[in-house]
């Protein structure tokens, strides 16, 4: 049953209202960064509250504007749309955490701008989470792509500027160019425009446009970062390093599957996927992302191009499992969002806490490094393991569910291609945990007095790994919100 | 053929006015020309509403009880009325047209398009 | 009194422009002051007719004899529900104009600034005239009111305005001259000059060659009037050469006024049954406004100063209305008459925007924009709420207006619209991020960007009285975005006979 | 109207208008111009359109003439012959010819020439000819119509006049930039004292009062024979162009300063919209005469409408006057405002 | 001036008081031999704008035209006024109209013509002598 209640508002608003503060405390930072993290706690405790509310079955529902006669702004909190909400929030506390600590060892410029932006980005994160329909979806979708370009292109200068330019064309370019029409085709075909769990397209309307309008909606979150339309991530790596993991894990990349998965089990439907040749459409293309990434990660150098290309890898297993289209899969992927979410952010915070030691940005100048910086080393090893799925972290459990996802549909070269990214994985993060630990070097490249980065940039990462080895212990948060969404008991 | 001709005669000259008027405000170079060319097309507006509205054996719209009652012997008032304002407002637009053309020659020193879009680059 | 408000409208702004020369004499500061009030004035009889009207069904309208004389033989001002939305428009964009225009003028004009006054209420007089006359021929004395203010409006700008206004003239008077042509040939079969009585005539005479042409004629007209695409050579060299203040209150209104006359003639005088079934041009015309949409942003991509830009948008723009209008679908109809107030309000938002930058900077070449961001960060952001809603995005009102010009043109199977309307909204967002990046990078697209040089740029905004009507223009466009369906139901439903 | 006749005026227009228009020399073709504007006055005096043959020959045919002579006084006279470029003159012909075409096609769908009882004279023309004599007790149709029915457009077109002559003089006195036209230092310029000669002095002396006059009777006899407030402004700004050619803008200056000029321009409009509005404030709608019988409780409805149609029309000539001379003057002087031509 | 107004009451008084058809038949061919007359002048005046080899000389026969045919047809017309249909004030006033116009050209058009060749004079035209036979062929 559907309980109203304006807390999916407050909690979009909450970050959204903090942005005037922000600027009027914009001189002295410390009460600038307080007032950051009240609006992380508060959003997180009336994200728990709600959470209580979804995790007993029912759906909270609120009307924001009648915008036209039959579209209209507003919100619906299902399962799903919770997951997002609380791996958004509990991270977004852990990198403004860490974002402190970053810029001001670096002593960055524009700081108010900077958090200005992540609070923008956060609600908009939040208002994709909770959207009823297509056109809110859109909506926040657009704003979180405006709002996340100050800070791709925050250090101002020539390759900030490319990186921001290709940010742009790809983002605002396919969210135009394919998702404006694709919506109005929708809306004119079916009528209405609002998710349900069957699916809104009724068998009436034959093949061809349902092809074009699947492959133009797939193409056209540009921000999951489907083949043709990945290079934007490797591009955006130009920003500062909490920009970068805020990209990949936290908002924007996690932003862009969310609305594909949600897209195809809600405007689609599973059964109209499993039924048609559909299904393997999406396969098809998020296989080939998952390969082509993978293979291109190993030969990566800049640590943090690597993780870039290993997140697009990720996200093709999300929309993979997806495509399978089985009642297992579809929690796998819905898990897979969190677990990936956890994990990479660790990885990122640790290419952050290396740079900001050492300032070293390339794979081959970190021999040995383990010595000098065990802590972050380690949490980057627990971090590879999630990605990897290997079971001492969480991402072993999500990797489980979709596998098994495939058994039931009997798809069996998914299966295969599973196996041979969990390989590929493995391929491109062993060296470097290899290289960091056992292989020794001469003393000049590591002047011995180089220890851990400062207290607010190895926090963190550490934090971050021992959430992903809890998520494995018990990982019935999300395990039961993505179960509630698909119905399997 | 020629009872045709002279039914229409007068709506066949205000054709040819216009597009007389036409052609010369798109082709001539010469400012000026362009001005008479403006001009000579909305006489031929005016000579359409005119001739539409006159009547055979009919005299001027001055009801005097020579002519009678009826409005049959009346030339129709409501196109020269039409055409009143028509007259004025060409006058005004040609006044403005003119200026223009005087400020243009102080400013580039010469009434001829070509010349002056040269004196632009 | 109260049934008098409808003439009211139009009297203030044109007693009080026929005042300012004399009162000038006097003393020169009680000019501003007072074409403030009279717009105030007419702002307020324009909502009282609104709540008039919307106390009426919605189908129903107001009519005003001037000179007490029954409809066809005086000359007959109607107000329906899609009329008043045009003169809210015209209203509330000229009052932001002349409260935006003080500083702009004074610099701009310094000792004839009294006279740019007087043309300047004249000028809305005659705007706000078209938009109400139930008579065609009082309709054309209006268009040539409205033109001739701004040929003075125009030749007061600085440079080539002179040579662009002349080019403005020439265009301007034969539009007018072949709207006159097309009235004139409507004249000849009907006898009379009243739109609705038109209306009634006309069905019967639907296979005359006469009414075809006279059709064909009033519609050329308000295209050369509206510069749609072919015949639109002389708006960008006028409207970008104009003073500021000009351009302010032209560019949103002129072409939005002709947009109208032009659908009012389709819908009210010659029945949609007839523009659509018995013509069968609609598809073509459909084609001509999806390449003057394209052109358009092609060419204001290729343009170096901002004015210029805007007024190749401008031009774009007016390919959506047509375009929207004659897909013949029901929801296209309607995207186009709520574009028309959306994009009055863009324009006008964005050019306001640039104005504020030339009284700021003294050019509008995009190389002076550099780090404009630092310097004038709240015209920035209202130029770029502008800039979003030319795109597209969704709060804003274009986005909506987008929607139903999309959804409209795909139920009558236009599909080389939507194509079109995709294309200009990605090279709009090509255009805003181009000048977004020299603003926020302080460097052109091919310099080498470095920071220190944005650091010795210090706050330097422009006075309250321009940079608050701007930021009022940015929450119009978002609230029209928000409350479209307040918009739609009330007030343009039901103008589209269902087809 | 005899066709005949009709049809050789026709084509002696079409003549003078090509003329006009091929001539090289711009003072011939404005002379032929002059011509083209008076045979077009015949041919509607012919249509039995007199007013309007009034006005173009006042107006139309004297005005503008002198309007185009100052402007290619103070420009170049003659044309450089510039190469015959094909592209623009065959493009424009092209465009001319179809469009010709179109328009043609339309004519065989038209009622024939002159007849009676075409729509044009059977819908609202009728009415007027018939109910306008006991409504307004006005004989002249067209002076009623004109100040009464339509008095709307007619109050518009005095604004057009009104902005015309307001964007002549602000433009070309802001191009000249000495604003000597405040201030009354005016220094002589010698310069072809053409029109220094004694007899142009004297006879203008003798004509122009006599013009003058004659101009206050079509003004006032509006209602009774054709003429009325356009033409008699016409005719009396014309008298004050005469006194300037013959002697010099100085001189009607003296007289008739160009700040009262812009005054007296919107004070004519000021006229024709302040009845209006006086007949809105006394209850009836704008511009409907027959309230102001509640101000004259003598006059009844139908004797307010005929008054009132005479001070519209005072009104109308008061402001054609001012606007036809400040064109004069702004034109002829080319913004320098102290020698006319 | 004085002797236009004289001869048309003198007209007039003659209507008056004779309404015999004789007089009637006598005023009308007087009209119509007046407005021959003008004719006749204006040919000759046009033949005389071709004709003439300089400026001055077509010039003068241009002011020759203007004032004396257009005075003769005018007075032609107005004494075919008078005598169409019964004597009544009306038709006597528009004589006097007419006479009005007739005053007006006799001091117009000479001044008009006397201001042209002024403006010739002025901007030194040459004259026609008897050895420049070659103006005619130059101009």
């Amino acid at each position: 049953m559907t309980i109203v209640s304006n807390l999916p508002i407050y909690a979009m608003l909450v970050s959204f209202l903090t942005i005037f503060p922000i600027i009027i405390f914009g001189k002295n930072q410390n009460v600038r960064e307080v007032f950051t993290f009240i609006a992380a706690f508060t959003k997180l405790y009336i994200l728990f509250n709600l959470a209580k509310f979804v995790l007993d079955g029912n759906v909270v529902v609120c009307k924001l504007i009648q915008v036209l006669s039959f579209i209209s702004i507003d919100f619906k909190v299902d399962g799903f749309g919770m997951l997002l909400a609380i791996v958004a929030s509990s991270l977004w506390i852990v990198t403004s955490l860490y974002s402190i600590g970053y810029m001001r060892s670096l002593k960055e410029h524009a700081q108010t701008r900077y958090f200005c932006c992540f609070a923008l980005a956060l609600s908009a994160t939040m208002g994709v989470a909770f959207s009823a329909n297509l056109l809110t979806m859109y909506l926040f979708y657009e704003l979180l792509s405006l709002s996340t370009y100050p800070l791709v292109t925050h250090n101002q200068d020539q390759d900030a500027r490319t990186g921001g330019r290709k940010y742009l064309t790809y983002l605002l370019g396919t969210s135009i160019g394919l998702v404006l029409p694709a919506m109005i085709i929708t809306y004119n075909l079916t009528g209405t425009l609002s998710f349900n769990e069957m699916g809104i397209f009724g068998n009436s309307i034959q093949i061809g446009t349902l092809t074009i309008l699947l492959i133009m909606y797939l193409f056209g979150f540009a921000k999951a970062g489907l083949l043709p339309f990945h290079s934007w991530l490797p591009g955006a790596m130009v920003a500062p390093t909490p920009v970068s993991s805020l990209l990949h894990a936290v908002a924007v990349v996690k932003v862009g599957v969310f609305c594909i998965v949600r897209i195809l089990t809600q405007i689609f439907g599973i059964n109209l996927l499993s039924s048609t040749h559909l299904g393997t459409i999406v396969c098809v293309i998020a296989g080939l992302t998952v390969l082509v990434s993978s293979l291109v990660a190993i030969s990566q150098d800049n640590l943090k191009r690597l993780l870039a290309f290993s997140t697009i890898g990720q996200l093709g297993y999300i929309v993979l499992a997806a495509g399978v289209a089985s009642k297992l899969s579809v929690t796998g992927s819905m898990l897979h969002i969190s677990m990936h979410a956890f994990g990479k952010i660790t990885l990122f915070f640790c290419a952050g806490a290396i740079y900001v030691a050492t300032g070293k940005k390339y794979i081959s100048q970190m021999v040995g490094i383990g010595r000098r910086m065990p802590f972050t080393m380690v949490a980057f090893f627990i971090g590879s393991l999630s990605i990897i799925g290997l079971p001492l972290a969480g991402g072993f459990l999500s990797k489980w569910y979709m596998v098994l996802g495939t058994l039931d549909v009997g798809k069996s070269w998914v299966m295969v291609i599973y196996l041979i990214s969990s390989f590929l994985n493995v391929a491109y993060f062993f060296p470097i945990i290899y290289k960091a630990f056992f292989c020794t070097d001469n003393e000049s490249l590591f002047p011995n007095e180089i220890k851990e980065a400062p207290l607010a940039a190895l926090l963190p990462p550490l934090v971050t790994a021992s959430i992903t080895v809890a998520l494995f212990i018990f990982p019935d948060i999300f395990l039961n919100l993505a179960k509630i969404v698909v119905g399997v008991n | 053929m020629f009872e045709y001709l002279i039914t229409n005669y007068n709506y066949m000259v205000v054709v040819f006015l216009m597009m007389m008027g036409l052609w010369a405000m798109i082709a001539k170079k010469n400012l000026v020309k362009k001005c008479i060319g403006l001009v000579i097309f909305q006489t031929g507006i005016i000579l359409f509403y005119i001739s539409m509205g006159a009547k055979n054996n009919s005299t001027i719209p001055i009801i005097d009880p020579k002519y009678g009652e009826a409005a049959i012997n009346y030339a129709n008032p409501l196109t020269q009325i039409l055409m009143l304002t028509a007259i004025v407002v060409g006058v005004a637009t040609l006044g403005v047209g003119l200026m223009l053309v005087q400020r243009i020659y102080k400013e580039y020193g010469s009434i001829n398009e070509d010349r002056i879009l040269e004196k632009f680059k | 009194m109260a049934d008098q408000f409808l003439v009211l409208i139009v009297l203030f702004p044109l007693f009080v422009g026929l005042l300012i020369p004399i009162i000038a004499y006097f003393n020169k500061s009680v000019v501003w002051p007072l074409a403030i009030l009279s717009l105030i004035g007419s702002f307020w009889a324009v909502f009282n007719t609104a709540t008039q009207l919307l106390k009426l069904d919605p189908s129903s309208s107001i009519s005003y004899y001037l000179g007490n004389w029954m409809a066809p033989f005086g000359i007959e001002y109607v107000v329906d529900r899609f009329n008043i939305m045009v003169l809210f428009a015209i209203i509330c964009v000229s009052l932001l104009t002349t409260i935006f225009a003080k500083q702009v003028i004074e610099k701009e004009l310094g000792d004839n600034a009294a006279n740019f006054y007087s043309l300047f209420l004249l000028f809305i007089t005659g705007l706000l005239g078209i938009t109400i006359t139930g008579d065609a021929f009082n309709l054309y004395v209006l268009l040539e009111i409205a033109s001739l203010t701004s040929y003075g409006l125009i030749a007061l700008g600085r440079g080539r305005a002179l040579v662009a206004t002349f080019n403005y003239l020439i265009m301007g008077s034969m539009g007018a001259c072949f709207y006159l042509l097309g009235v004139g040939y409507l004249f000849i079969k009907t006898g009379t000059l009243n739109m609705d009585q038109l209306y009634d005539v006309l069905p019967l005479l639907f296979d005359s060659k006469a009414v075809l042409v006279g059709f064909v004629f009033i519609i050329l007209g308000m295209w050369v009037k509206m510069a749609f695409f072919p015949l639109h050579s002389w708006l960008p060299n006028a409207y970008s050469l104009a003073p500021t203040a000009a351009a302010c209150l032209m560019a949103p209104l002129m072409t939005k006024v002709s947009v109208y006359v032009m659908i009012r003639f389709m819908l009210n005088v010659f029945s949609t049954e007839y523009v659509y079934s018995v013509l069968t041009i609609n598809n073509i015309i459909v084609i001509m406004s999806s390449i003057a949409i394209i052109a358009g942003s092609i060419y204001a991509l290729s343009q170096k100063n901002l004015k210029k830009m805007l007024t190749f948008i401008i031009v774009a723009e007016i390919g959506y209305m047509v375009g929207g209008v004659w897909t013949g679908h029901v929801d296209g109809i309607r995207g186009a008459i709520y574009h028309i107030t959306a994009d009055a309000f863009m324009t006008l938002c964005l050019f306001m925007a640039v104005g504020c930058i030339v009284y700021r900077v003294g050019n509008d070449k995009l190389e002076s924009l550099k780090g404009i961001f630092k310097k004038m960060p709240i015209t920035m952001i209202c130029f770029l709420v502008g800039g979003f809603s030319v795109i597209g995005i969704p709060p804003t009102c274009g986005f909506f207006s987008k929607w139903y010009l999309i959804s409209g043109a795909f139920n009558s199977g236009a599909w080389y619209f939507i194509i079109a309307l995709i294309i200009s909204s990605l090279i709009n967002a090509v255009l805003f991020f181009r000048i977004i990046e020299i603003g926020f990078f302080g460097a052109m697209s091919n310099e080498k960007p470095d920071y220190k040089s944005l650091q010795s740029i210090k706050f330097n905004e422009v006075p309250i009285n321009m940079w608050l009507p701007l930021v009022i223009v940015s929450m119009i466009l978002i609230i029209l975005g928000i409350y479209t369906n307040e918009i739609m139901t009330n007030f343009i439903l039901n103008i589209v006979p269902m087809m | 109207m005899i066709w005949q006749f009709d049809i050789l005026l026709l084509t002696l227009v079409v003549v003078c208008g090509f003329v006009s228009l091929w001539i090289k020399d711009l003072m011939g073709a404005v002379i032929v111009f002059g011509a083209y504007s008076f045979l077009m006055c015949l041919v509607w005096t012919g249509m039995g359109a007199v007013d309007v043959a009034f006005t173009e020959a006042a107006v139309g045919a004297g005005v503008s003439t002198i309007f185009f002579i100052a402007t290619v006084f103070h420009t170049s006279r003659t044309i450089r012959y510039n190469k015959w470029d094909l592209s623009t003159k065959f493009f424009s012909s092209i465009i001319c010819i179809l469009m010709g075409f179109f328009l043609m096609v339309a004519i065989g769908d038209f009622p024939a020439w002159g007849d009676a009882l075409s729509p044009v004279n059977n819908n609202v023309a009728k009415y007027y000819l018939e109910n306008s004599m006991e409504e307004t007790k006005v004989p002249n149709v067209v002076t009623s119509v004109l100040a009464d029915y339509r008095a709307f457009d007619t109050m518009f077109e005095t604004g057009v006049v009104f902005v015309a002559s307001l964007v002549i003089f602000t433009l070309l006195l802001q191009s000249d930039g000495r604003k000597k036209l405040m201030k009354s230092a005016f220094q002589k310029v010698s310069f072809l004292n053409v029109s220094e000669s004694l007899i142009i002095r004297k006879a203008c002396g003798l004509m122009v009062p006599f013009m003058q006059l004659f101009a206050l009777y079509v003004v006032v006899h509006g209602h009774y024979s054709p003429g009325g407030g356009f033409q008699g402004g016409v005719i009396l700004g014309a008298s004050l162009i005469l006194l300037s050619m013959a002697y010099d803008i100085k001189k009607v200056f003296a007289r008739f300063h160009m700040k009262f000029m812009i005054k007296s321009l919107a004070v004519g409009v000021l006229i024709f919209a302040g009845i209006g509005l006086i007949c809105l404030i006394l209850g009836g709608n704008f511009l409907d005469y027959s309230a102001l019988s509640k101000l004259f409780p003598s006059m009844g409805s139908i004797k307010s409408r005929y008054n009132a149609m005479l001070w519209v029309e005072v009104g109308v000539a008061l402001t054609v006057m001012s606007g036809m001379f400040a064109i004069y003057t702004s034109l002829s002087s080319n913004g320098k405002f102290e020698e006319g031509l | 001036m004085i002797l236009n107004i004289i001869s048309i009451l003198f007209f007039t008084a003659i209507l008056y008081f004779s309404s015999s058809p004789l007089v009637f038949y006598l005023l009308n061919g007087l009209s119509i031999c007046l407005i021959l007359l003008g004719l006749f002048f204006f040919l000759g005046t046009s033949i005389g704008v071709i004709r003439f080899p300089d400026f001055y000389t077509r010039m003068h026969a241009a002011g020759k035209g203007d004032t004396l045919s257009s005075i003769l047809i005018l007075f032609g017309i107005a004494l075919f006024v008078l005598n169409t249909g019964t004597l009544s004030i009306g038709l006597v006033l528009v004589c006097i109209k007419i006479l009005l116009i007739i005053n007006f050209i006799f001091i117009g058009s000479p001044t008009a013509t006397h201001a042209i060749m002024d403006a010739g004079y002025g901007t030194e035209v040459k004259h026609w002598t008897n050895d420049s036979e070659g103006i005619k062929k130059k101009k």
